[in-house]
C-alpha cells in the first residue's frame, strides 16, 4: 500500500494564492504560525548571509600572515558581531521557523496556543536584530566576543555603546525567546491531535519540545547575567568588579550555564528534522524510537551540568574540572545513540539520495568529527592546550555547520514543496549540498591543525615564523567557496518559487500528518482535525512493533488519510492584529532609549503598555467562545 | 485560539505555570548571586548595620496577607460573588502597594544612609535581586488593577474565573519568592 | 491526553476549599514568619538558626504552593512544570555555591 | 611587521602543542594522542557504517518496501555500553593528569616566577632573585619553573604551547602554572584569553638556557643599568630622560621609574620587543618608536613625536642597556 492511495491530494493551492495572499499589511497583522514561520525564515536567512560574509572578512583578513586588510578594531568587531549574529540571529531563529512552520502541522493543530504572542516573539527577533545592526552606521559595533567576558567588556574597558548594544539587543531578543519557549511548550503539551500520545510525536515535534523546555531554563540565567552587566555599565554596581571583591569569573559562568545548553537548543532540532527525514527516504519508520527520544532528553538534561567545560583553564581547580569534565564525556553515549540508532534506520531501507537526505547523512557524517573534537575538549588537561585556539573554531564550525546548518538544510529542502507547493530542483539541490560540503570541510578541517600548532582564536594576525601560512590560506580558500556554494541554492528557490513543478500533499511519501494537507496547506491547516492511532500515521496500517508501542485504532475518531476538500463545519481561526506590533515597536523604542534616554523609555514603556491594553481587551477571534 | 486541551488544564493555566518554571531560575541566579557574594563586600556600609528586621517582618506580614486576600477573590468569583471579587482585589493590589511602599522607604532609607546602588557589591546585590521582584510586584498590582476596574465595570464574572486564577497564580509566587528573600537576606544576614 | 478529556480544561479538580481553611493556612503563615524572626532574636537558638530557619521557610514556601496556588488538588502536570523548573533553580545555586567553594 | 624572529632555533613550528619540550607539555600530548587514537577508531567505525549503508541499502528499482524493524534492544545496549567503555579509558588517564598539572608543584626547588599580564605586554618578576623583566622570561633547563599568574587589568591567559597548556590570567586572583623544561631554546607563546585591540600581539618568549648561562643572565639582570660608553648613547639617555618615557618606564639606576610600561633597564637584552612581535634591533626599535600605533594599533605606549636625530640616539641608548 503506497501513500499516494491515502494521500489526498488537495489540488494544488499553488504558491501565489492561498497562504501567500494577501498584501504586506496582511503579513504585518499575521497571526498565521504559517506565515509568521515564513518570516521568520526569510529574516534569519539575512541574517545568516550578513554574519556570513563577515566570517568571509574574518577569512580575507587572516589568508595571508601579517596582512592589513583589516585593523585590528574592526577584526573584532566583526567576529564579535559574526557569533552574536549566527547564534542567536541565524540559528535561533531558523530553528523557531521551523517549528513555526512544522509543529503545528505535524501534531494536528491549527495554530500554535498563542497567536499573537507568537507575533510579538517575530517582531521582538526582528528589532532587537536591527538594533544590534544600527550600531553599524553608529561606528559602535560591539567587539567584546559573543560571550562578553568581564572585566574587557566593562565601562571601563569598553568604554562607547559597542557593549551596550550587545546587551540590550541580546535582552530584548530574550524576552522573545522566552516568550516563543512558553507558546511552543503549551502548543505542543496541549494541542496535540486526538491520540497524537507523546510516544507518537514526530521526532521533530518530540525535539521542539525538549529544546522549548531548555530555552525556558536556560534563558532566564543569561537574562540575569546581561542585566548585571548592564547596571555595572550603566549603573556603576560591582557585580563583576574584581576592586569591589567580587569575582569577574561570575560572569562567565552565567554565560556558560546558559550557553552550553544553548549549543543544545541549536543541535537538538537539527537532529529532529534528521530523525524525520532519515526514515522518510529509508522507506523505514526510525529504528528504536523510544531511545531516539529518550536520549534527545538526556542530552538535554546533562547539558545543564557541564558548563564549567568552556572555563577549564580558569583555574577552577581539580575536583571541579574532573566533575566537570567527566559530566561532558556523558554526553557522547546519547550522542552516539542517535547516530547508531540513523545508521541502523537506514540499514535495510531503501535509501533514496534526495538533497533532504543528502543533507541529513551529511550531518550524521560531520557532525560526528565535531562531536569527537568535543570528547577531546572534554578532558580538561588535552583543552589546556585546545581551549581559545582554531581547534575549538573547528569543534564548534564542525557542529554547527555540520550540525545545525545541514540539518536545517536538509529541512528547508524537506518541507518547502509543503510551504509553497512546489518542488525544488534535485540537480541544482544536489550541486548545492556537495558544493556546501566539499567547502565546509575545506575550510573548517584544516583549523584543527592551525589550532594545534599554535593559532589563537581571536587574533586578526599571525606570525609569519609560526608555519600557519598554508593552513590558513586553505581555509579562506574554502569560506569562499561557501559563496559559490550558496549560488546553486538560491536558484533553486527562486526557480521554484516562479514555475517549480507542483507537490501535491505528500511529494516525499512522508509518514507524518503534516504531508496530509494540500501544499501549501491552508490557512486552518486541517479541515477536521485527524484523530491519529499510531506512530507514522500515513504508513503501514498495522504494524508489528519491537521496541515500542503497538498500534491498536481508537474508535471514533477521524481517520488521518481522509482530509475533505473543504471544512464541514465553519472553523474559528484567530484575527489578524496589530498589537504585537505595536507591543515590540515600544519595547524596541524602550531599548533605544536604555542607551542613554530615560525619556524615551519612558515613551517606549508607555506604547509597551498600550499594546499590552489593546492586545488584552482586542476580541481575540470572530465569534469565540 | 483556545482549542481542546490534550492535557486537560487550559493553554493559558499551563502557560502561567510554564512561565513560573522558568521564573524560578531567574530568581535562582539572582539568589545564587547574592549568595556567593554574601560576605565579600570590601567597604561598608555592611548588611548587618542597615537591614532593619522589624520593619520588614511587617512588610511580610502585608505581603502574606495579600496572598490570602487572592485566594478569598478567587473563591468569591466562582461563587460568581462579584461583589466580594472586587472588595478582595482591591485589597489584595492595595497589600501590594503597602509592600512597595515599604520597599520603596527601605531603598530611600538606605539610600540616606550611605548605601547608594552602585556604593559596594552588597548594594549592588541586594538592590537589582529585591529590585528584581519588587519589579514583579509591582506589574502584578497593575495587573490586579485592570482586573479590579473590569470588576467595577461589570465586565467580570465567574465564566473568568480563571483569568483570576491565573492573575493569582501569579501573585502567590511573587509572594512564594519573598518568602525565600526575606529567610536568605534579612534573617541569614 | 487523548480526545477524551478535550472539552474538560479547567478549574473543576479541586474540591470547594472553604475560606475558613484559607484563613487558617494564612495564620500558620503568619505564624510561622512570627517564629522565623523570634529565633533570629534568641541567642541561644543561633547553632540551629540556620536549620530552623529553612525549615519554616519550606515549609511557609509548600503551603503557599499547594493551597493558595491548589497545586496540591491540580493536575500532576503543573507540579511537574513547577518541580522541574524548582529543581533546576536549586541545582544550579548548589552548584554554583559549590564552584565558589560556599561550602568549606 | 614582517620580521621573522629567530625561527631558526626553534624549527618550523616555534608555538605548537604538538611539540612538547616539557614534562607539563609532554603530558598533555601523551594524554591528547591517546584519546585522538580512540576518537580516531569511532570515526572509522561511524564512518565506515554510514558509508556502507548508504551504498549497500541505496534504492533498487521495484524492490518491495523494507521490512520494518522497530527496534533491537540488545543493540541499543550494546551501542550505549561501548561507548561509555571508550569514555573510562579516556577518563581515567584525563583524571589522573587533572590531578598533577592542576595542583600547585610540590617542588621545593621550584623557581618562582610572577608574571603580570597587562593590555598587552607581560611583566615578569622574579621575587627571589629580585629581577624585574618583560615579554621574555629566562628559565634554567631543567629545573621547574612555578609561574604565579596575575592580571593587572582584564583576562589574559598565559600560553608557552611547547612548555604546556595555558591558564588564565583573572582580575582579583593568583593562578598557578608550573612546568620543567627539557631542553634549551626559545619557545614562543602569546595570550590565549582575548584582551582586547591587540591581543593578538600580545606575545611573549621563554628562554629556556644552559643552568650556567642563565646565572650569567641572572647576575646581569639582578644590578642597575649599565655604564654608557659612547656619546651616541649617552645622548640617547638625554632624550629619554627629558621626554614623557620617564614617566612610564623604569630603568634602574636612573631617574626613570615610571610603572605604566615595561622595565627597560635591560632592554638591550632581550630579543624582541613590543611583546614579541618585532625582533629587537636597531631599526626596529627606531620603527617602534617613530609608529608605535601604527605598528602594534591600540597599544597603550602613545607614538612620542621625535626628529629622526632622537630616535637614533634613544636606539642607540635603549640596545646600550643591556
Ligand atoms: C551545535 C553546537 C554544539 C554541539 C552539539 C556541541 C557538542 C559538544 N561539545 Fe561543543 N562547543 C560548541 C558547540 C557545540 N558543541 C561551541 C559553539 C563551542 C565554543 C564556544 C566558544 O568558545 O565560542 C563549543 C566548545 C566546546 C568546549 C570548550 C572548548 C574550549 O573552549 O576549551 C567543549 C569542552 O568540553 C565542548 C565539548 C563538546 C562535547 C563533548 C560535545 C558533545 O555533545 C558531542 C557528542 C558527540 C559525539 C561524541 C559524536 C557521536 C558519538 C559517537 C559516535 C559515540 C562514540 C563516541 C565516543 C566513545 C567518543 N565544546
Ligand atoms: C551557526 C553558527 C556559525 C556559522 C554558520 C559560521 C560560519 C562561518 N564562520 Fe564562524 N563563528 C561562529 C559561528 C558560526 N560561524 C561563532 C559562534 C564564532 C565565535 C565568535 C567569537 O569568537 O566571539 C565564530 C568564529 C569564526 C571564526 C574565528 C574568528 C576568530 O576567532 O578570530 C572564523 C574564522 O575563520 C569563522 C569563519 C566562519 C566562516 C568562513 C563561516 C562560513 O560558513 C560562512 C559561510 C558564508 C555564508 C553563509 C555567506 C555566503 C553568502 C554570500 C557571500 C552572499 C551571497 C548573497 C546572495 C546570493 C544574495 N567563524
Ligand atoms: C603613556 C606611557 C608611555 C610613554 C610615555 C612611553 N611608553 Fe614606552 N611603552 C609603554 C607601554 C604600555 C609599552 C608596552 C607596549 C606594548 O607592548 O603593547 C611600552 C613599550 C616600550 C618599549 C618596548 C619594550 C619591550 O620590552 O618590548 C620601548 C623600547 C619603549 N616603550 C620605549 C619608550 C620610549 C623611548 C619612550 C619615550 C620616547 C616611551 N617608551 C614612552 C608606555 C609608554
Ligand atoms: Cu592578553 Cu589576550
Ligand atoms: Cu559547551
Amino acid at each position: 500500500m503506497t501513500a499516494s492511495e491515502h494521500a489526498l491530494d488537495n489540488g494544488d493551492a499553488g504558491v501565489h494564492e492561498g497562504l501567500y495572499a494577501g498584501g504586506i499589511w496582511s503579513w504585518v497583522t499575521t497571526v498565521d504560525h504559517k506565515r509568521i514561520g515564513i518570516l521568520y525564515f526569510l529574516t534569519s536567512l539575512v541574517f545568516l548571509l550578513v554574519a556570513g560574509v563577515e566570517g568571509q572578512l574574518l577569512r580575507l583578513q587572516l589568508a595571508r600572515p601579517e596582512n592589513r586588510f583589516l585593523d585590528p578594531d574592526l577584526y573584532n568587531q566583526l567576529f564579535t558581531m559574526h557569533g552574536t549574529t549566527m547564534v542567536f540571529f541565524a540559528g535561533m531563529p531558523l530553528i523557531v521557523a521551523f517549528f513555526n512552520f512544522v509543529v503545528p502541522l505535524q501534531i494536528g493543530a491549527r495554530d500554535v496556543a498563542f497567536p499573537r504572542l507568537n507575533a510579538l516573539s517575530y517582531w521582538l527577533f526582528l528589532f532587537a536584530g536591527l538594533f544590534l545592526y544600527s550600531s553599524v552606521p553608529l561606528r559602535a559595533m560591539p567587539d567584546g566576543g559573543w560571550f562578553a567576558y568581564m572585566p574587557l567588556t566593562s565601562s571601563e574597558y569598553s568604554p562607547g555603546l559597542g557593549m551596550d548594544f550587545y546587551v540590550l539587543s541580546l535582552l530584548l531578543a530574550g524576552i522573545g525567546t522566552i516568550a516563543g519557549g512558553v507558546n511552543f511548550f503549551v502548543t505542543i503539551l496541549n494541542m496535540r491531535a486526538p491520540g497524537m500520545r507523546f510516544m507518537r510525536l514526530p521526532l521533530f515535534t518530540w525535539m521542539a519540545l525538549i529544546v522549548s523546555v531548555l530555552i525556558l531554563l536556560a534563558f532566564p540565567p543569561f537574562t540575569v547575567g546581561l542585566v548585571f552587566m548592564m547596571f555595572d555599565r550603566s549603573f556603576g554596581t560591582h557585580f563583576f568588579d574584581a576592586a569591589a571583591g567580587a569575582d569577574p569569573v561570575l560572569w562567565q559562568h552565567l554565560f556558560w550555564v546558559f550557553g552550553h545548553p544553548e549549543v543544545y537548543i541549536l543541535i537538538l532540532p537539527a537532529f529532529g528534522v534528521v530523525s524525520d527525514v532519515i526514515p522518510a527516504f529509508s522507506r523505514k519508520s526510525l529504528f528504536g524510537y523510544p531511545v531516539v527520544v529518550f536520549s534527545g532528553i538526556l542530552i538535554a538534561f546533562l547539558g545543564f551540568g557541564v558548563w564549567v567545560h568552556h572555563m577549564f583553564s580558569v583555574g577552577l581547580g581539580p575536583v571541579v574540572n574532573a566533575v566537570f569534565g567527566g559530566a561532558t564525556m556523558l554526553i557522547a553515549i546519547p550522542t552516539g545513540i542517535k547516530i547508531f540508532n540513523w545508521i541502523a534506520t537506514m540499514w535495510g531501507g531503501q535509501i533514496r539520495f534526495n538533497t533532504p537526505m543528502l543533507f541529513a547523512i551529511g550531518l550524521v557524517g560531520s557532525f560526528t568529527i565535531g562531536g569527537l573534537s568535543g570528547v577531546m575538549h572534554a578532558s580538561p588537561p588535552a583543552d589546556l592546550q585546545q581551549t581559545d585556539t582554531y581547534f575549538v573554531v573547528a569543534h564548534f564550525h564542525y557542529v554547527l555547520i555540520g550540525g545545525t546548518v545541514f540539518g536545517l538544510f536538509s529541512g528547508l529542502y524537506y518541507w518547502f514543496p509543503k510551504a509553497t507547493g512546489r518542488m525544488l530542483s534535485e540537480a541544482l539541490g544536489k550541486a548545492h549540498f556537495w558544493l556546501t560540503f566539499i567547502a565546509f570541510n575545506v575550510t573548517f578541517f584544516p583549523m584543527h591543525f592551525s589550532g594545534l600548532l599554535g593559532m589563537p582564536r581571536r587574533t586578526f594576525t599571525y606570525a609569519e615564523g609560526l608555519g600557519l601560512d598554508v593552513f590558513n590560506l586553505i581555509s579562506t580558500i574554502g569560506a569562499f567557496m561557501f559563496t559559490f556554494a550558496f549560488i546553486p541554492l538560491f536558484l533553486n528557490l527562486w526557480r521554484a518559487w516562479r514555475k517549480g513543478e507542483p507537490a501535491g500533499a505528500n511529494p516525499w511519501d512522508a509518514p507524518t500528518l503534516e504531508w496530509t494537507v494540500s501544499s501549501p496547506p491552508p490557512h486552518y491547516n486541517f479541515a477536521v482535525i485527524p484523530t491519529v492511532d499510531r506512530r507514522d500515521p500515513l504508513w503501514h496500517p498495522h504494524i508489528e512493533v519491537g521496541l515500542g508501542w503497538a498500534g491498536e485504532v481508537e474508535p471514533g475518531g477521524v481517520s488521518p488519510r481522509v482530509q475533505p476538500k473543504e471544512p464541514p463545519e465553519p472553523v474559528h481561526m484567530p484575527d489578524p492584529s496589530y498589537w504585537p506590533l505595536v507591543m515590540g515597536i515600544g519595547m524596541l523604542v524602550m531599548t533605544a532609549g536604555a542607551l542613554g534616554s530615560l525619556g524615551v523609555v519612558l515613551l517606549g514603556l508607555a506604547v509597551t503598555m498600550l499594546g499590552l491594553f489593546g492586545w488584552a481587551f482586542e476580541p481575540s477571534e470572530s465569534g469565540a467562545h | 485560539m483556545e482549542g481542546p486541551s490534550s492535557t486537560g488544564v487550559s493553554n493559558r493555566k499551563l502557560a502561567m505555570w510554564t512561565f513560573i518554571g522558568s521564573e524560578c531560575m531567574l530568581f535562582g541566579t539572582l539568589i545564587a548571586t547574592y549568595l556567593i557574594y554574601r560576605g565579600r563586600n570590601v567597604v561598608g556600609p555592611y548588611p548587618d548595620e542597615l537591614l532593619n528586621i522589624p520593619f520588614i517582618t511587617v512588610t511580610t506580614f502585608v505581603l502574606l496577607m495579600s496572598s490570602l486576600m487572592m485566594v478569598l477573590a478567587l473563591a468569591a468569583i466562582e461563587r460568581n460573588d462579584l461583589k466580594k471579587t472586587k472588595i478582595w482585589l482591591f485589597m489584595t493590589a492595595l497589600f501590594g502597594l503597602i509592600f512597595l511602599g515599604g520597599q520603596y522607604y527601605e531603598f530611600n532609607h538606605f539610600v540616606h544612609e550611605g548605601l547608594p546602588l552602585s556604593r559596594n557589591l552588597f548594594s549592588s546585590t541586594f538592590f537589582v535581586l529585591t529590585g528584581t521582584h519588587g519589579g514583579h510586584v509591582a506589574g502584578g498590582v497593575i495587573w490586579l488593577g485592570t482586573l479590579f476596574v473590569r470588576a467595577t465595570q461589570g465586565k467580570l464574572d465567574a465564566t473568568h474565573a480563571e483569568t483570576v486564577e491565573i492573575a493569582g497564580l501569579y501573585w502567590h509566587f511573587v509572594d512564594v519568592i519573598w518568602i525565600v528573600l526575606f529567610t536568605l537576606i534579612y534573617l541569614l544576614v | 491526553m487523548s480526545g477524551k478529556s478535550g472539552a474538560t480544561a479547567g478549574h473543576s479538580t479541586e474540591p470547594h476549599v472553604s475560606n475558613r481553611f484559607y484563613v487558617a493556612i494564612a495564620v500558620i503563615l503568619a505564624v510561622f514568619t512570627a517564629l522565623e524572626v523570634m529565633v533570629f532574636y534568641v541567642e541561644a537558638l543561633a547553632p540551629f538558626l540556620f536549620a530552623i530557619l529553612m525549615v519554616l521557610m519550606v515549609v511557609k514556601f509548600a503551603l503557599v504552593v499547594m493551597f493558595f496556588m491548589h497545586l496540591k488538588f491540580d493536575r500532576p502536570l503543573l507540579t511537574g512544570v513547577f518541580a522541574g523548573g524548582l529543581f533546576m533553580a536549586i541545582f544550579v545555586i548548589v552548584a554554583l555555591m559549590a564552584v565558589f567553594g560556599k561550602f568549606g | 611587521m614582517g620580521a621573522v624572529v629567530l625561527q631558526g632555533c626553534n624549527g618550523e613550528y616555534p608555538q605548537s602543542a604538538l611539540h612538547p619540550s616539557s614534562d607539563f607539555a609532554t603530558r598533555l600530548d601523551d594524554l591528547f594522542t591517546q584519546i585522538v587514537w580512540w576518537a580516531a577508531g569511532v570515526f572509522v567505525i561511524v564512518e565506515g557504517a554510514l558509508i556502507y549503508t548508504i551504498i549497500r541499502f541505496r534504492a533498487r528499482p521495484g524492490a518491495p518496501r523494507p521490512k520494518e524493524v522497530h527496534g533491537h534492544i540488545a543493540m541499543e545496549i550494546g551501542w550505549t555500553l561501548a561507548p561509555a567503555l571508550i569514555l573510562v579509558a579516556i577518563a581515567i588517564p584525563t583524571i589522573q593528569t587533572i590531578f598533577i598539572v592542576d595542583r600547585p608543584t610540590t617542588d621545593e626547588d621550584a623557581l618562582v616566577i610572577e608574571a603580570i599580564g597587562r593590555q598587552w605586554w607581560w611583566e615578569f618578576r622574579y621575587p627571589e632573585l629580585g629581577i624585574v623583566t618583560a615579554n621574555e622570561a629566562h628559565v634554567p633547563v631543567g629545573r621547574t619553573v612555578d609561574l604565579r599568574l596575575r592580571s593587572a587589568d582584564v583576562l589574559h591567559s598565559f600560553w608557552v604551547p611547547r612548555l604546556g597548556g595555558k591558564r588564565d590570567l583573572v582580575p582579583g586572583h593568583e593562578n598557578q602554572l608550573w612546568f620543567k623544561p627539557d631542553s634549551v631554546g626559545v619557545f614562543w607563546g602569546q595570550c590565549a584569553e582575548y584582551c582586547g585591540t591587540a591581543h593578538a600581539l600580545m606575545g611573549t618568549r621563554v628562554i629556556v638556557d644552559e643552568p650556567a648561562d642563565f646565572d650569567a643572565w641572572v647576575a646581569l639582570n639582578q644590578g642597575s643599568a649599565v655604564a654608557l660608553t659612547d656619546p651616541q648613547s649617552r645622548a640617547g639617555r638625554g632624550v629619554f630622560m627629558a621626554n614623557a618615557c620617564v614617566s612610564c618606564h623604569a630603568v634602574r639606576g636612573s631617574a626613570a621609574v615610571g610603572q605604566f610600561g615595561p622595565d627597560l633597564t635591560h632592554f638591550g637584552g632581550r630579543l624582541t620587543l613590543g611583546a614579541g612581535i618585532l625582533e629587537n634591533t636597531r631599526e626596529n626599535v627606531i620603527r617602534w618608536l617613530d609608529s608605535t600605533q601604527h605598528i602594534k594599533p591600540g597599544s597603550l605606549m602613545p607614538d612620542v613625536e621625535l626628529s629622526d636625530e632622537q630616535l637614533e640616539q634613544l636606539a642607540a641608548y635603549l640596545l646600550a642597556l643591556r
